[in-house]
């Protein structure tokens, strides 16, 4: 694993780098997010390890998320990246290791919506209820002001079907009235796990621009995606889970370049030495 | 997160369905055993006593101790060992309340917005004896008024003391609330509705078949045998003056049977992974 | 497709155990009401007669009529208007195997393998009404196994004729396979388990205080007011000596009133979109 | 809309033209496949309308599938892209128009599943059965052979897993089960749903080169997805629908080409200007 020196000039190619798979934390933090004044890197996973009755799922997993950057967590279905975003927000409990946000832990944050929004693929939609009174309950549990249900509704563009109950919803809909929850906050961090799936074309270029100007603003996308050309438009870094390891780790330019820029290929080449888990 | 939880209630269409369904079986059991059986049988209404024959059970209402008994706000039995539609509502209220989440994966966001598991417990509990609590204070109105239309119809005396009167009302109240949070507590254990649902069942048809063992085996039902939730439910809105558990006592035991099984699920809410 | 409505049955957990808790169910009722406490009266088991006292009101198994009520394949009742847990099961049974496909969206597979909804109505009634059988010739023979049992303890000889016998077990055996095919037909109406399980409670718990009403108001129980599920099982089990419907007209009564049911329930899944 | 002439050579960029939105049908069938001999379409969708209590979700909309080729059915969440998968499939009842399978409805179908296998969003999948159980309930269904359920698995790679219970599949190895069953009866002609949902970067891999194969053999397929890029490598042809409309039908190549042959380019502009539901 390598580890690449600070930059002072954040930009969409040679922007500080971020990822580290090897444990080790870069401190070379010249990049001052405008949402968040620390040092710290915004998510640090630390050799996280968990197993499900004897099958190891995740096993010694660290990198680092940032902050603004946005960093695409990819890997073939079970390798361990549901896992591992799962721990990291304190729904499941390692069995070693840490996930550490700003430096604490999720489950010792005083105010989690504040600092993380997630969306996640169980979105916790009840069908018999509207879009607006899941963003209330939403906005209730974490103490945001009601004004800031307006605002997400417009923000992913649900204020016209805000009243509508849920059971009408496309799975696009659905999406984003998550993504529109896990924004009420304010947080400086997004988690997102296959927040493309069931948009269409429109709501996906829609996403993009989410993602990207949020990381401009300094905010830090952990993204876990499929769609390996939508996370190259995205992404900053990559981190590949294979088998429940980290397989590769480290900017996304300088990483795929080798495969002239192609990120499909170099996935593919990657995992497939792995024989990954279907 | 108190708040949230009381919009997680009110916003979904099972739990009110559940409440009107209770209210509306307490109303018509009580309607009938408490006013119409009655005024049939004064011939305040209908063709009078005599053509309606001797075998009339009604209610004889001119004595205080009867009118404590026919103003349960839990439903006037029809028999022993039956359950009342009342009862069973407010234990699916408290199971849906506790399986809603687990069904369409709300407790994720409920978690992510509160990572220490005992407070999105103690929110639940608190939310779910508010609702119970409201369901409980319904049914004592829907019984009290029974009654007094009752005594109205047969231009009868209202012979209870009022402080006998709230002694019931209220002890049937707070029941009623126990009885939510019972299934709340069950319902977070069992996870899905279904599940949650029998279990419940299950448990009440053990308390029934149980003490018909008991009764058939020993002859008589000792105390030990009455600690059971709807047992001691009865208790709760009994007079006390007939012998048994006495309210007060009925009610505490209820409360102390309900916290055990709610410490239960919050071991189970902390330990499980979500 | 009814082969594969039987592999929908056999393959989930839901079923199995409903089939497990209304076969433990029946067993419990059985052995304790029928081999226990006759063993206990008769001094089999037990200190004796004298030492328990007389209120043991067990059963005296020594007249045929006695050993047919005794051996219901539906659960001997501890009382009047209770409901059995085989019996309960047994609904459940039928609106799992309603409700299952539309819970996990089966439904859609099913219809695009037979887009002609009549037949797949067809097939869930086959397969229902095949598993129901096994269920009940089980609940047959476990009541049948508790009374030989419960006549060698006591060494009383056998006085039911065996055809008498065949026609209760018989009787019962149709009676639950109706019970499956109505709770089939509620799943189906209410698509969703937990209405389906609601729906049905609904209306036992309908009968019974139907009938204790209707029974408080006149006196007595016409025959009219007998034609609900619950009453149509009891007679469908009773050996038609001591009144009431005929088992034969009962379970004639129950199919019918069974089939209305099916055919709605054919009709809606006719006319819904999948 | 644009009627083109048949072509007797079919080849991966000019092979016969299929898709027409005005309600003509393309006679010039000099392709035969190898699975049907049928020259009708293998599905000819004909003026098409459902309304939901007062509003229009299909309107008007017709489209063929010939045989051999891969239909690319895209638009917004909501257009009517699902509706309409229903409709052909005799899940829904349309308020007026006809979807014929080879010249029969989906309900006349003597048995449909030896000539249309389909993967719905709804996978229909109990989470307490395993993989083999749901295969043995529909090949029971349809009569198949026990035999094909064990080709099936392996076609799409889901025989290690066959006994283990759906419960604890990921989403990707749910597409592949639902795939399975939609393969079992060996039908010419596979209507999928966002088939991709879920699955991995590999998975994606070869869910294309099933597609491509199974067209190249001579069956047909109307693929539904919101995932131009995936949607650009395998289809022949592309239908538009949006709001309930259809909007664009043709050739995906020369459909295309005025963009720069960028299918999402062309896909933003046309359906900006009917400002699709969200």
């Amino acid at each position: 694993m390598r580890l690449w020196p600070g930059h002072s000039r954040p930009s969409r190619e040679d922007r500080m780098r971020t990822v580290l798979a090897d444990g080790a934390v870069a401190k070379g933090s010249q990049h001052a997010g405008s949402m968040t004044k620390s040092t710290t890197p915004a998510l640090a996973i630390r050799e996280l390890s968990k197993s499900f009755s004897g099958y190891r799922a995740v096993e010694n997993v660290s990198f680092d998320v940032l902050n603004g950057r946005v960093v695409g967590l990819l890997g073939p279905n079970g390798a361990g990246k549901t896992t591992t975003t799962r721990m990291i927000l304190g729904l499941a409990a390692p069995d070693s290791g840490e996930a550490l946000i700003h430096g604490r832990s999720y489950r010792d944050l005083e105010r989690p919506a504040r600092m993380v929004g997630a969306v996640l693929d169980a979105a916790g939609l009840h069908p018999g209820r509207t879009g607006r009174e899941h963003l209330r309950i939403a906005a209730a549990q974490i103490a945001a002001p009601p004004a800031r249900i307006d605002a997400v509704l417009d923000e992913v563009g649900l204020a016209p079907a805000a009243n509508r109950r849920v059971a009408g919803y496309s799975l696009g809909m659905r999406q984003r009235l998550s993504l529109a929850a896990a924004l009420l906050g304010e947080p400086s961090i997004l988690v997102l796990d296959e927040p493309a799936n069931g948009l269409d074309p429109a709501g996906m270029h829609w996403l993009r621009e989410l993602i990207r100007s949020f990381a401009d603003a300094g905010g830090s996308v952990l993204l876990s995606s499929h769609v390996l050309s939508e996370v190259a438009l995205v992404a900053d870094d990559i981190v590949v889970i294979a088998q429940g390891r980290v397989a590769a780790a480290g900017e996304l330019q300088s990483t795929v370049a080798a495969h002239g820029g192609d990120l499909e290929s170099f996935y593919l080449d990657l995992t497939a030495t792995s024989a990954g888990v279907r | 997160m108190f708040r949230a939880e009381m919009l997680k209630l009110t916003t979904t269409r099972a739990t009110k369905a559940a409440v009107a369904v209770g209210v509306a079986g307490l109303i018509a059991t009580q309607v009938t055993l408490v006013t119409v059986l009655p005024a049939l049988a004064s011939g305040a209404i209908g063709p009078g006593r005599e053509a309606l024959g001797d075998d009339l059970p009604a209610f004889d209402l001119t004595t205080g101790a009867a009118q404590l008994a026919a103003v349960s706000p839990l439903g006037s039995s029809t028999g022993a060992g039956s359950i009342g539609i009342a009862v069973l509502a407010v234990l699916i209220l408290g199971v849906l309340a506790g399986t809603t989440d687990y069904r369409f994966g709300g407790i994720v966001p409920t978690a992510l917005a509160q990572p220490r598991r005992g407070r999105i417990l103690t929110a639940k509990v608190l939310a779910t004896a508010l609702a119970g609590l409201v369901v409980g204070v319904t049914y004592a109105a829907v019984s009290l008024g029974t009654l007094l239309v009752s005594l109205l119809l047969a231009r009868t005396e209202l012979a209870a003391s009022p402080l006998e009167l709230a002694g019931v009302l209220g002890g049937g109240a707070l029941a009623v609330a126990l009885f939510a949070l019972l299934g709340l507590a069950i319902g977070i254990l069992a996870r899905s509705q279904l599940a949650g649902v029998l279990v419940m069942l299950g448990i009440l048809l053990f308390e029934l078949i149980a003490q018909a063992i008991i009764q058939l085996v020993t002859g008589t039902l000792p105390a030990w045998a009455q600690l059971m939730p709807l047992s001691l439910g009865q208790a709760a809105v009994s007079s006390g003056a007939t012998g048994g558990i006495p309210p007060v006592t009925a009610v505490a035991a209820l409360a102390a049977l309900v916290a055990v099984v709610v410490a239960a699920a919050g071991v189970a809410l902390r330990s499980r992974d979500i």
